[in-house]
This record gives structure tokens, sequence and C-alpha cells, in this order.
């Protein structure tokens, strides 16, 4: 039968490029593995996933998005960059209202700026991933229990999605150890820098005993490496300091250090079934890892969407979306809250380690070990968002 | 009458090296001057400072009784004194029509106009073709200037030069390696081009100047020996020392 | 604070000197060959990579040797078989030739080690920090770096200053046959001054890429800021480049480092304005913002007061 | 080899058919290309293409016409964009009332605005002076947008929505078609007046001070005003490029006017060929076709184009229009037909070459990318198995045995050459 | 020393020389007349290898047709162009010393020397070439070559543009030369000079030689001088 394409518009090239293939990978193992050889939806219809480049451009990913629907796609998947999510939720948007005909679902496996699930909110977006106020939230409450942090340093990428972790931070900072004092909230450019030594050198000056960081890809790999020269030895919390080259170039330095708020738990594995899944994808794509298992729960909840509609229209397929209960690989239970589409679910804290690892990322023989785990219920925050929904 | 250029004490140095060394001339409205001297006398200098190319050190020059010291050459090529150089100088890409034509186009007033288009201006073009045939190019109009033979270049430079109309024309060695039947056309080309204009120019070939100018001054380190005409500067003595030397006899 | 200028200063200091590595080879392809070589950095980057790979098998030292070589070689050969076609079209011929060719090498690059960073390391003996202050160390590698790169700067002038190879080049771009004529061999000149040239590059990639990290975007995040560099130092002239990177290195890293913004010098000249209004950003704007466009702010201004650059004598 | 060369002269004496033929055409074609390629992609594709004709032509007025080499270009094409994008959004907010296809014009506005501003000092000087300055400018405004969040906005850019124009006679800009009428009018429009302007004065003396900045002060022009006044046209026009961008895809970012754009712009117009009015057309058209098509296809076209640029300015430095001109004297003396069959003869085998080089190098990318176990893959519809010898093998000596023949067809094709160019007794001297 | 025998030579399809032949000996002056556009130039070039030569150019009993221009004068030839071919980027000193082809070896010819010939030169030694006047550019590529220690040394139109005073010296300059053991080959306008300094003399017709003799010979021949030379 008729394939149905997924379009995944994401970084193949540029300094995200590594994030991105290795995203791609995810999608193609998963759609394989939990779809495909399960004899695919509605009917032995397989998923097939159209990576198209977009460099982490809004701009080249609208392009990439009007090319997608020119080839009659109606599912776009896309996680690197905020920034981007917001272009395509709007052109997304757009589009649907202009051609009622033609409809695309987003569906953000990534892309956490709290907008999109609250002023920005759109019936057609759906976020897979935990907003950056959910996920500092988390991270929050691992810096509370740390009595000796006293001065926090933030720095991150000049996006809208740097500019929440940093709002958030303060806000909950705020909330829950209004003794701690911010000694630095800095936004630097995304992807263009060469260097971070001065900013370590800033940091280290500070005095600063904690630092708050939503870096990703080339971004965190400078900033892991140069907080390391300078041999300023304090908690570095993160939201992506692990895999696609970051844990391989931290190593020894981060050990202990550097600690990661994500879904999914690694290590030690839940079950077998996640074993077996993680070997699988290890097996296939020897460089990579499971870096982002959300991606798993996208193409599964998008599945079971399908079969429920009992067909692939989008408009069908979101209404089955809209308010989902599921059981992740991991056996954890997550619900797509419908107010705002953003998916609720169990929350980890990681600490970079190489003791007892199961599953290493970068091949490295470091890993992500988990430390404390938030339930889903609880991490569920309040929304502003008001979606028109059609009809 | 007003003289068509006048200097006074014209001053140029290059750095400590002075190059011209105080010259005063007068150079009459209609005359044919030529200005000859050793090599590195200063004649070019003398014409760049003319024409604007150089500024000056000192000293003033007037063109038609008004003062152009200094100004831009642009500014002085509009108040009708217009150039040829000694190291070719054209558009190479540009065919020679469009070399020509872009000569009259400032004296036909289109200024920066891009409101006009060229190929439509009838009498523009006339113009070209008349002046492109005084020279004789007007069978290799098409060709890019740069392909021109060496000779032909020369010519072109004379026609660019005197296209404008401008009633002070300065020719700086136009005959320069040409061949003798070269040598000849060309001097009655400048002949028919400079008709009831002032034509000033520089030349090492005494043929050329005894046969075309009306006055001769002889620049010497940058000084003027001595302004007068062909006869009496061949029997002065000075220029022989300084500049004829031997030639005088075969001239 | 003062911490914070110490360090800011030697930061400075070692990404100037970083910069001049790859400075100096542009300066003998472009600012002497007149070549607008935009591969410049991609050759850097090829450094980088090379060394890695040797590294693997043979460690750091013999990479540092092999892959500048390597780097150099391949130079030479895209000179004699490429942009010595292109020569003959004029420089913007050339510069699409290198914009192409650094186009080339990217993809290349990614299809040979992928897309990764690789985990390419200072070595061992070099892995400690060679002095602490304020508590805060300095790690001996990038004390090695200065040494590197002023090694090269005194090299490059004395080879200059000493023989006529400057002349030759120069002499040879505008009138190739002549020169010949006079017994120069120009074509292996040019070949092996590009050669050098790339060499030069390869050999900052080289200690630049466990430094800066090894990626294939390392080409395009310096950007043109190497041309910055040789232009605002003038053309032909190695001083120049050498005294505008050091200038340059400074400026960025203390723009970075002091956090100065606009509205703190209206709040000293206590001139009061509204957050909100549309200029905003601009009474928000720090120094650390402005880091990243204050070499082109310089390089547009001495461009247009002073266009031969610091030290140049020519302005094209 | 400039087209002024050609067309100069004669052009004042030629038909009136002539000189309209062309234009007529080319409207024609604009009007009927949907009607052929009516799918999505394809009026995508083509808008694209108007899009970049548009701001390649604007370019070339500086590097081709007034020789003027510029890094910076994208600035007044970005610039023109986010001025049209916000007064999108104006005319949403109802705050004045414009119909959307009168847009652009602002865009060129601004960038007329800008030119002027900046062309007051970056255009004192020719050369390396004003590529340096053009450089510095472009990085300053790129870097700029991102931090003054408040017009540029920042990483994300400014998007805003077409359809909230007045919309008159039934047209919202809805439907890519109905843009692409609108980038087409503009597109025709502005193409037209860049090659008047070419053939006015001010046009002629860019040319003459492209070539000789000095000899033209000595003709009564200041080669700086010269340089002024094309550079503020180009601005100009760039910025209308930019207005249609900003109505196309209804999102501005700093890329629209970042290194990146600038350094497309040079290519599409110097693959072109520079030296021709058409050049950034044919340099634009095809860009976009190898931006938009190829990547469908390959994963590495990039690689690909590289190598096109690479190959261009070494074979054919005056870009892909100069291979037409090439054939320009032979077309005149009607003797194309003598190259048919040698074309033919040394064509069919380097094709084959370029399939056994491209086979090569889609396999060892497979190879590289596919994950592990994949060794199925398909090229042109042809299944196979990357780990097999068989493919190999075939790639390689399709490769080889193309290049071979191709080798053993070049002299053949050479004499066929100089025959089909050989000039004729009449044109004597006329040489270009 | 330079021996050529039916030389040929192309510019595209124009058949420029048709078979030159002619010799210069150890120590002689040989001069080479004719028209403009006979292509003595031609021949020039194509021994320096500027324009690719058909035929043989036999120097000091070494075929040096084909070879590349700069191994051609390491063999020892000089060449003085017509069109004054300074570096104009560069000081009159700068200029002289590129034409040294090997800074280790000592010349028969120092700086000094030149500026004693050119006292023009050494006033100007520090300025730009470029900005030397005509006669001065003339005066520096001679010297130029020179400094390059040729055994032969070809020198196209060296009067072109030089004040008739200067002219003179330039003949006295040439003998010089050939004192010093230095053969020249002279392509000359000016016929006066030509025959007051020259040994042998060449005439050239259209691609290839018509005449030789010496200059008596010549002065005598009226008929040559009214058919080739247009006296
Ligand atoms: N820009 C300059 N800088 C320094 N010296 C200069 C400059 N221009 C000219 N000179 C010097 O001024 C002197 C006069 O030069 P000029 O070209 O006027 O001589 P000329 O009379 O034209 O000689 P010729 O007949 O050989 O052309 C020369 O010695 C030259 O070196
Ligand atoms: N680059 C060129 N391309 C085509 N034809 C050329 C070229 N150079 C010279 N010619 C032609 O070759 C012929 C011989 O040229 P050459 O320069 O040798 O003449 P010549 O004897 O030196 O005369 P002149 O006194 O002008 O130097 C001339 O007819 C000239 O037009
Ligand atoms: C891929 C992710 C790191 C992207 C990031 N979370 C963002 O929202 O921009
Ligand atoms: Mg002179
Ligand atoms: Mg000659």
């Amino acid at each position: 039968a008729e394939k149905i394409k997924i379009a995944f518009i994401d970084p193949l090239s540029g300094p995200f490029a590594a994030t991105g293939t290795n995203g791609l990978q995810q999608f193609i193992y998963a759609a394989d593995e939990l779809v495909n050889k399960k004899g695919g939806v509605l009917g032995g219809r397989e998923f097939e996933i159209v990576p198209l480049d977009n460099k982490v451009s809004p701009k080249e990913s609208l392009v990439q998005l009007k090319r997608a629907i020119g080839d009659g796609i109606h599912y776009v998947v896309q996680g690197n960059s905020s920034g981007v999510a917001n272009a395509l939720t709007d052109a997304i948007s757009k589009h649907n209202r202009r051609n009622p005909d033609s409809r695309v679902i987003l569906l953000n496996y990534s892309a956490v700026d709290p907008a999109l699930t609250n002023e920005k909110c759109s019936y057609w977006h759906f976020r897979f991933d935990a907003g950056a106020d959910i996920k500092m939230n988390a991270l929050t409450d691992a810096i509370k229990n740390n009595s000796n942090i006293k001065k926090v340093y933030i720095i991150g990428q000049d996006y809208s999605f740097g500019k929440a972790v940093a709002s958030s931070a303060i806000q909950f900072l705020g909330e829950k150890r209004p003794d701690i004092e911010i000694v630095g909230n800095e936004l630097h450019p995304i992807g263009k820098v060469k260097d971070f030594t001065p900013y370590a050198t800033k940091i280290r000056a500070s005095g600063a005993d904690a630092v708050i960081t939503g870096n990703w890809g080339a971004d965190m790999v400078g900033l892991g490496k140069a907080i390391g020269e300078t041999g300023l030895d304090v908690p570095i919390y993160t939201y992506y300091a692990a895999n696609d080259g970051i844990t391989k170039t931290i190593g020894e330095g981060g050990k202990n250090r550097i600690r990661l708020v994500h879904e999914g738990p690694v290590n030690p594995p839940s079950n077998d079934v996640y074993k077996a899944y993680h070997t699988g994808f290890k097996a296939k794509n020897p460089d990579k890892d499971v870096s982002q298992f959300r991606i798993v729960n996208v193409i599964q909840m998008l599945a079971k969407a399908m079969e429920q509609a009992g067909s692939e229209k989008p408009i069908e397929v979101a209404k089955q979306l809209e308010g989902m209960e599921f059981t992740t690989l991991h056996g954890e239970k997550v619900v797509m809250r419908s107010d705002d589409h953003q998916l609720i679910q169990p929350i980890h804290i990681s600490v970079h380690t190489n003791e007892n690892i199961t599953f290493d990322s970068d091949n490295s023989g470091y890993g992500m070990r988990t430390e404390s785990t938030i339930a889903a219920a609880d991490t569920a925050l309040p929304t502003t968002c008001k979606m028109e929904r059609p009809e | 009458m007003t003289s068509a250029i006048a200097l006074k004490g014209v001053v140029k140095s290059f750095g400590p090296t002075q190059i011209i060394r105080g010259v005063d001339l007068d150079i009459r409205q209609g005359e044919r001057h030529a200005i000859i001297g050793p090599n590195g006398a200063g004649k070019s200098t003398l014409f760049h400072l003319i024409s604007g190319r150089y500024t000056l050190t000192g000293g003033s020059v007037h063109l038609k009784g008004e003062e152009i010291s200094n100004l831009p050459p642009y500014e002085i090529y509009r108040k009708g004194l217009s150039r040829s150089f000694q190291v070719t100088n054209l558009f190479p890409q540009m065919s020679v029509f469009e070399n020509v034509r872009c000569g009259l186009m400032w004296v036909k007033n289109y200024r920066y106009s891009f409101w006009h288009l060229v190929d439509r201006e009838r009498d523009l073009n006339r113009r070209v073709m008349e002046v492109l045939e005084e020279i004789g190019l007007a069978n290799r109009q098409h060709v890019p200037a740069g392909v021109l033979t060496y000779a032909e270049q020369r010519a072109l430079e004379i026609g660019i030069a005197a296209a404008g109309g401008a009633d002070v024309i300065m020719l700086d060695e136009p005959t320069a390696g040409m061949s003798h039947s070269e040598t000849d056309q060309a001097i009655s080309l400048i002949r028919k081009v400079t008709e009831g204009r002032t034509l000033v120019m520089v030349e090492h070939d005494m043929g050329v100047v005894f046969d075309l100018a009306d006055r001769i001054s002889v620049l010497v380190y940058g000084e003027i020996i001595a302004t007068d005409t062909p006869e009496n500067i061949r029997n002065n003595k000075a220029v022989q020392e300084a500049y004829l030397g031997a030639e005088a006899e075969h001239a | 604070m003062s911490e914070l200028l110490f360090f800011s200063l030697l930061n400075g200091i070692v990404t100037g000197l970083l910069l001049f590595m790859l400075a100096s080879g542009l300066t003998l392809i472009f600012s002497m060959m007149g070549v607008l070589n935009f591969a410049h950095a991609s050759f850097y980057m090829l450094g980088a990579y090379f060394a890695y790979t040797i590294s693997l098998y043979v460690g750091f030292w013999l990479g540092l040797i092999l892959a500048p070589l390597l780097v150099g070689v391949l130079g030479a050969l895209v000179e004699r078989y490429g942009l010595r076609y292109v020569h003959r079209w004029g420089h913007v011929a050339e510069l699409i030739f290198t914009f192409g060719l650094a186009f080339l090498i990217e993809e290349v690059v990614q299809f040979i080690w992928g897309k990764e960073t690789k985990a390419y390391h200072e070595p061992e003996i070099l892995q400690f920090s060679l002095f602490t202050f304020f508590g805060q160390d300095f790690p001996a590698y990038k004390a090695f770096m200065l040494l590197v790169s002023i090694a090269i700067f005194i090299v490059l002038l004395l080879i200059l200053t000493r023989s006529r190879i400057g002349l030759i080049i120069q002499a040879a771009i505008t009138h190739p046959n002549m020169t010949a004529m006079l017994g120069h061999n120009v074509p292996l000149v040019f070949m092996g001054v590009f050669g050098v040239g790339c060499a030069l590059a390869g050999l900052a990639g080289v200690i630049a890429g466990p430094a800066l990290g090894t990626f294939p975007g390392m080409a395009v995040v310096l950007g043109s800021i190497v041309f910055v560099i040789v232009v605002v130092g003038g053309l032909g002239s190695l001083t120049g480049a050498f005294v505008a990177s050091l200038l340059i290195g400074l400026l960025q890293t203390f723009a970075i480092a002091l956090d100065y913004s606009v509205s703190d010098l209206l709040a000293v000249l206590n001139i009061s304005v509204d957050a909100e209004s549309a200029l905003r950003d601009l009474w928000a704007l720090s120094l650390p913002q402005v880091a990243p466009i204050l070499p082109y702010l310089l390089l547009v201004l001495i461009l247009i007061f002073r266009p031969t650059g610091l030290f140049g004598k020519r302005e094209t | 080899m400039t087209d002024t060369t050609h067309l100069n002269g004669g052009e004042a004496t030629a038909p009136l058919v002539k000189r309209l033929g062309p234009w007529i055409g080319l409207a024609a074609l604009l009007v009927v290309l949907p009607m052929i390629f009516s799918t999505n992609s394809a009026i995508y594709t083509m808008n694209l293409m108007g899009i970049f004709v548009v701001f390649a032509l604007s370019y070339n007025m500086l590097l081709g016409q007034g020789g003027m080499l510029s890094f910076g270009h994208a600035v007044y094409f970005g610039l023109g964009g986010f001025m049209s994008m916000h007064l999108v959004n104006y005319i949403e907010e109802e705050i004045f009332v414009l119909p959307i296809f009168l847009v652009p014009i602002f865009g060129g506005l601004i960038g007329l605005v800008f030119g002027v501003i900046i062309g007051s000092f970056s255009t004192r000087r020719a050369g390396t002076v004003f590529a340096m300055i053009s450089l510095g400018i472009g990085e300053l405004m790129a870097a700029s947008s991102l931090i003054f969040v408040a017009f540029f906005g920042g990483e994300e850019g400014v998007s805003g929505d077409r359809t909230m124009g007045p919309n008159i006679l039934g047209v919202d800009f809805a439907q890519d078609i109905e843009v692409y009428y609108l980038i087409a009018a503009w597109a025709f429009v502005t193409i037209l007046l860049m090659y008047l302007f070419s053939r006015t004065p001010m046009g002629r003396m860019a040319n003459a001070v492209r070539d000789n900045e000095e000899r033209a002060e000595f003709i009564g022009y200041s080669q700086r005003k010269v340089r002024f006044i094309s550079f503020c046209a180009s601005g100009f026009f760039a910025g209308i490029a930019g207005g249609l961008f900003a109505i196309n895809f209804e999102i501005v970012t700093e890329e629209n006017l970042n290194a990146m754009t600038s350094g497309v712009v040079l290519l599409m117009a110097y693959i072109g060929g520079v030296g021709f009015f058409i050049g950034p057309i044919i340099g634009a058209v095809v860009f976009t076709l190898l931006q938009t098509l190829l990547s469908n296809y390959t994963e590495i076209w990039q690689l690909y184009v590289g190598v096109l640029f690479v190959l261009t300015v070494m074979y054919v430095p005056q870009g892909l229009t100069g291979i037409l001109a090439m054939h320009g004297p032979a077309f005149r003396m009607q003797r194309l037909g003598i190259l048919v069959v040698p074309y033919i003869r040394a064509g069919l085998p380097t094709a084959l070459m370029l399939c056994g080089i491209i086979g090569f190098l889609e396999m060892i990318h497979h190879l590289r990318a596919a994950a592990v176990g994949e060794t199925g893959m398909s090229l042109a519809g042809i299944e196979f198995d990357t780990h097999a010898v068989m493919p190999w093998v075939v790639v390689v000596l399709m490769g080889s045995v193309g290049a071979f023949l191709t080798k053993t067809q070049m002299p053949q094709l050479r004499e066929a050459w100089d025959q089909a160019n050989a000039p004729l007794a009449s044109d004597k001297g006329v040489t270009s | 020393m330079l021996e050529v025998k039916d030389l040929h030579a192309y510019y595209g399809k124009s058949h420029i020389l048709q078979g030159v032949t002619f010799n210069v000996k150890e120590g002689e002056i040989v001069s080479l007349l004719g028209r403009n556009g006979v292509g003595r130039s031609t021949t020039i070039k194509s021994i320096m290898g500027e324009v690719a030569p058909q035929g043989s150019i036999l120097y000091r009993g070494r075929q040096i047709a084909g070879l590349k221009a700069h191994e051609i004068a390491r063999c020892g030839l000089g060449y003085v162009p017509e069109n004054r071919d300074v570096f104009p980027g560069m000081t009159v000193r700068q200029n002289l010393l590129l034409g040294i082809k090997d800074m280790k070896v000592e010349g028969r010819w120092k700086m000094d020397d030149m500026f004693d010939m050119f006292p023009n030169l050494r006033n100007r030694a520090d300025v730009d070439a470029g900005v030397l006047s005509g006669g001065e550019q003339q005066m520096l590529t001679m010297c130029r070559t020179l400094m390059g220690d040729p055994d032969l040394i070809m020198i196209d139109e060296p009067t072109e543009g030089l004040a008739p005073k200067i002219v003179e010296q330039v003949g006295d300059l040439l003998s010089e030369i050939a004192r010093r053991g230095v053969s020249i080959l002279l392509v000359e306008q000016k016929l006066a000079i030509a025959l007051k300094i020259s040994h042998r003399l060449y005439v050239m017709g259209h691609g290839h030689m018509v005449y030789e003799g010496t200059p008596d010979e010549l002065k005598a021949n009226e008929q040559i001088r009214k058919e080739w030379l247009e006296v």
C-alpha cells in the first residue's frame, strides 16, 4: 500500500548537523522497528521519513515545508530550535487556514520554548518533549536540595529557547531558593561562537558555584570544554549536555559535575523492552545513540492515533492525539494534554559519569545515570493557551 | 584677448623633489603650441597639473581667464579643456563606438541621465559616426577598444580627446611609436580635429613638432627656457644644448 | 575584577595569535598574490582533520609536522591544477573558484569524517595547567599556541625581508611574462607561495583543533574574520597582520568580559529612557552582545579613514 | 566580451519588432509557464526564480556593469524584505491601507535609502577597498539584525500574513499561484527597467568607469558619482527583490541579509555570466533549479554544486551565457548544424562517464551514511546491493569507458568547431 | 652565438613569421630593420619564447626553441621589450633588483653603473617606476635587463619616445655594452643610429629577411632602402 510520508525538517548540515542527523536516524529506526516491521498502520501502510535539511534556519524550514506540502506530505516532525518551531507552527496554521483540504500537523519532538504551548499555541502543533519551564522546574528542585549552592550563573544561546531557560530559571530559583544570587545571566549568539574561553573566564571570575545552561550542539561542546579548561569545578545543570559528540569531548572533565534533565531513563534501563530497542538501534547505528527517547513516542503515538482514527487525515488524527493516553516503551504513562498539546510525562535528572553505565554515549564509556525522577503529574504546569479549534 | 591657458609660477614637487620649478606660460587662443624638452623635464607633469590629474604645489592655472587651479579633472573638462595621454588610456572592454560616445556624452549635456536611451539619441550617434569617420575607425566601430592595434588606439585616443569639441585640446606624444606613414596620417588627423581650436602638445618627433606647431616652448628640468616660433627655437643654441643635440641638423 | 582583566588579556592574546596563524597564510595568498582565497579557513579545517586522523596512529607531534605538509601539498596542487587556469580570468573568477572549493572541502570533510565533533585532544604532556592565578588555570597548551605563532611570525618576517620573493610575486601578478623573461620561474613561485600559505593555515588548524573543537563547521564559524585582519593590518604587511590579529583578539575577548551596556552609560549621564520603546534594544545593547561585530566595525572605519590599513602601502 | 559591444549602434536602427520581440516573448512566457508547470513545487520553484532573477540582475549592476565587487549586497535585499514584512503587518493591523502588490515598492525604497547612506562612503573607491567595505557592512548588518530584535525579530526573524491586505478583484494571495503572477509582473517590470538603465548615459558611464575610472574623469564624469548612482539604483532593485521574497515566504530572517546570501547572489551572477545582461537571469534560474531539484534526488547535492562552480570558473569563465555566446558566430553563419552530430557523439560518452562518477559517489555516500546492514540502495530506480562487487564494477566501468570514449571524440569535435567558426570573407576585422 | 633557422610564428591563425633565418656572432651588434608590422618584435618574442616558435633557434649550439621563457633567460639571453614593461608598483631600485637572476653571482653590471649612465634614474631611485617619465621608463627597462648580466641582449626600439639628445646617448651606451662583451640584437626605427653602431644589419620584409649586409653596403644600396625602409 502507499506509504505515509513524514517530513523530517531539521539541520542535516551546519553547526547543528550532528544533532539533526542523530534525530533522523532515530526516527528512521523507530518507524521501521515499531511500525513498519509490525505491519504498518491502517492495514499495512508503512511510515516513510523524508529528510529535509533546514540548517536550523526558520526561513529554510518554511522553504522545506513548502516542498513537503508540494509533495503531498501531511505530517512534519521537527525539534531543533524553537525559533524554527515557532516559524513552522505559524506557517502551518496559516497554511491550514488557507487550504482546509490539505492540512498539515507539526509533531514537535524537541523545541521546548514554553510559548509554543502558551501564547503561541496552535491546534496543529503537538509537543512530545517537556517544555523548558517544566524541565527547569525539575532542575531547580535538584538545585534546591544542594545547600552549598549560593551563586548561580546562567548562560544560554541568544534566541527564544535560551531566553526561556534563563527566565524560568530566575523565576523558579526565586520561588525555591530566594537566597541564591544570580551572579550572571548571559546570552551568546547561537552557533557562531568560536571559542567559549572568554565566557568561561567570566563565569569563573563571577565566583559562581553552579552553572545553568540550555546550550546544545556545538555550543554545548564548546562551553563544556572551556569550563573544563579553566579548572572550574562546580555542578553544571544542563538540558542537552549528552551524546552527539558532547559526552565524548567533555569526558572525564565533566564526571559527576554535569547534570541533565530529560525524559526516558537510559541508565539504569527501565526494562528489557527498552534494552532490546536500544541494543537494536546501536547495532544498526554503532556511532549514534538513542539520545532523544521522545522520538519513539512521536512515532508510536502517531501510529496509534491513525489506527484509532482509522484514517490518515490530519484533522482526524489530531482529534485522536488530543488527550491521548499512552504507555511508553519504558512503561511510563504519558498523556498529551488537550488544552495545550504538551505531553505530560515523567522527567528524570541524570549525571554524567562512567560508573555503572549500561548504555554509554558516543561510545565513550561515559553516559547519563538517572539520579532522580519527577512523576508525570508533578511536572504539569498551568498554561495560558487558548487555541482555536477547527469547526 | 585672454589667453587660452595661462600658467603663473606653477610649482610641483613630489615629496622633497621639485619637478616643476615655477613655470609661467601663455598659450594663445587658437594657436598650436608644442612643448618639447628632455625626458623627465616635466612635460607630462605639466599636462597633469593643467588637466587636474595632479594638484599644484604652488602657482595658478587659468583657462580662458578663469582660474582652474586644483579643480578635479571633470570640472576642468567641463570648462572646455580636454586631453589625451602618453600611455594609451581607453575603455578597453567597450566598443570603439562606445568609447567615442562616452567622450561626447557630457558635452552633449546628458550628464548622469538615466532617462535617455543613448541608442535613441539620433544626433548624438550621428556625431559619433562623424568622429569615427574623421579618425578613420568607422569600419572598426564594433571592435572592443582593447583589441585595436597600437596605431589605431592612438588614433582613438585623439578621437576621444577631440570628440567633445572642447576648445582647448592637449595631446601628450600623439605620434609616439608610430611609423612614418602612420605619423603622417596622425598629423593630418590632428590638423583636422583641432581646426579652429587651441592645441597644446608634447612631442619628441621634431618632424611633427616643426610641421604642426605655431609656437614652441622648451621645458628643461621643470623650467621653460624658451618660447618662440619653430625657426628661432631650432636656431636657439641653449635649446640645441639641452635638447636637440645633433638632431637639429637632421630635422 | 583584576582576575577577569588578567585572564581576558591572556585569552585575548591567545585568540589573537591563533587568528594570526591563519592571517599569516592569507597574507601570502591574499595580500601578496591578490587571490581572494575564501577557502583559506577550509584548509585550516583540513589541517585539523588530517592531524586528528594522523594522531590516532602516530600521535599528536607527528601530526603537527605531517598535517601541515599534507595541506601544503594539497594547496600546491590546487594552485597547479586549478587556480593557475582561473587566474587568467581575474580576481572574481579566483574568488568563485575558492568559493566552490570551500564548499567542496566542507562536503568532503563531512563525507569522510562525518558530522560529529571529533575527539581530537591536546597531547598528554601539554595537558596540565601552566600556572594557576586567582585559582584559575591557564592550560599549558595555550602557552604552546602562543610560542608557535610567534615563531611563525619571526620566520616569515625573516624570509620576506631577506629574500626578493615578495618582489617577485608582486611583479609576477601584474607582468607575468616580463617577470619570466627576467629569468624568474613564475609558476613555481606562485605554486610554492600558495602551498606555504595553505600549509600555514593547516598548521593553525592542527593547533586550533584541540582547543576550539574539530567539527565540519569550524571553517564557517571563522567566517571572513581573517580577511578583516589582513585588510585592517594593511595589504602586504605581515607586521600589520600581526598587530591587527592581536588587536581583534583583545577587542573580542574584552568586549565579552566587560558587561557594560548603553543604559549603564546613560545612567552615568543620568539620562533616563523608557524601556519599552522600539529603540529598547539600543538601550539594552551591551558590550558582550556587540562583541562579534566590533571587528567589522573596525574594518569599515579603517577603510573609510585609512584605506591602506594600519601598516599597508597600497590600496588594492 | 561585454554585451554592450554586441548591441550598441546597430540597436538604434533595429526595427521595432526586433527591439520589442524579446519583451513580448518574455511576457508571454511568464504568463504561460504556470500553465505548463502547474504542480505546487513547480510554482514554488518559479517564484523563487523570479525573486532571485531580480536580485541577481540588481547585483550585476554593480559587478558586471559597474565593476564593483560587493560582498554585502544581501543587505539591501534583506532590509527591503524586513521593511516589506513590517508593512504587511501594518496592513494587517490596518495601521494603513495599501494593496499588497504595491508593497515591494517600499522594499525598493528602503533599499534605495540605505544605498544612499552606505554608498555615500563606500563608493568613494573601487577595487578591494570597496569590496572589503561591503563585506564589513554586510557582517555588521547581519549581526545587528540579531541584536535589534525589535525590528529584525532576532533568530526567528519577522513573519506576517500576506492575505490580510485589501483584496482587489478577489485576489487575496492565499495561493502561491496568485503570488506567482505578482512576482512575474514585478520581475518583468524590473528586468525591463534594469535593461533600459544599462542603455542610458548613466549605464554607459558605469561601464566606462568600470573599464578605466581615471579616464572617465577626463571626459567630464566624476567616477565616484557614477559609482554612487549605480550603487543606489542596484540597492533599489535589490530591495524590491527583498519585498517579493517577503510576500512569497511571509518570513524574513537574518539570513536574508547575511554573508551567505551575498555569496549566493555573487555566484548566481557569475555562473550565469556577468558580461551579459541576461547572464544573471540564466544564473539565477539554473542555481534555483539545482538548489530545489537536485536536493530532491541526492543528499550530497552540495558536493555536486561545489564541483559545478569549480568546473564553470575553470572552463567557462564567461559563465553559462558565455557558452551560448560562443555559438553566436556559428549561428549567424547558419553553421550550427555542423555541430549537432559532433555534440551528440561527444555528449553520449560524457553522459556515460558522469553516470559512472555520480553512481560511484552516491554509493560511497550510501555506504557511509546508511545504517549498518542497510546494504540495499536504489539509484535512478535501479535497486541493488552496495556490498556486492557487481555494482562497483559497473560504475567504475561506466566511468572509465565513458572517459576514454569522450577523449576519442574530442578531436572531431574541435575540428567541427573550427569549421563552424571559420570566419567568412565578409566579417573581416570584426573580432571580439 | 645565436643561430635562427627557418623560424615560423603565428598569432592565432595569422602567419606572422614565415621562415626567418639569421644569426648573431659573439660580441656583435646586429640590427633588425624593417617597416612597422613586418614582424621584428615577433621575431624577438618568439626567440624569448613569449610567442610559440616553430623552427630552430640555436643559442651557443643549444636548441632553445620550446623552452620556457625563464629557462631561456637563464641561458643568458636578455630582452628589452618595446612597450616599456616596468613594474609600476615598485621603486626604480626594486625594478633593477628584479633584473638580477641570481643574487649570489657577481654580474658585469652594478646598480651604480646604471645610475652613472642615466643620472635621472639615480635621482628617482626610490620613486615608483610607474610615475617615471616615459623616457625614464625606457631607460629603466634597458638597465633592468642588463642587471641580469646577459651575454646576448635583444632590444626592441630603445629610442622610442626619447629626446633626440638622449637618443645619441643610447647609441653610445649600446656600443659601450658591446665593448663589455655583450652581443646585441637591435630592432630600430631610427636608421641613423642603426647605421652608426651596428656591425651587421638585416632588413626584414613580410615575415622573412630580405637583405643582409654591413652598414656601408646598406648605405650604398639605394634600391633596398627605397623598397623596404621607406626612408
Ligand atoms: N607621481 C610622481 N611622483 C614622483 N615623481 C614623479 C611623479 N610623476 C612624475 N615624476 C617625476 O617627474 C619627472 C617628470 O616626469 P614627466 O613624465 O613630466 O616627464 P616628461 O617631460 O613627460 O618626460 P618624457 O618626455 O620622457 O615623458 C620625472 O623625473 C618623473 O620621475
Ligand atoms: N598580439 C597580437 N595579436 C595579433 N596580431 C598581432 C599581435 N601582435 C602583433 N600582431 C601583428 O603581427 C604583425 C607583426 O607584429 P610586430 O610587432 O612583430 O611588428 P614589428 O615589426 O615589431 O612592427 P612595430 O614597429 O610595430 O613593432 C603585425 O601585423 C601585428 O599587427
Ligand atoms: C534540539 C533542541 C536542543 C532544541 C532546543 N530544545 C530548542 O527548543 O530550541
Ligand atoms: Mg611624458
Ligand atoms: Mg615592434
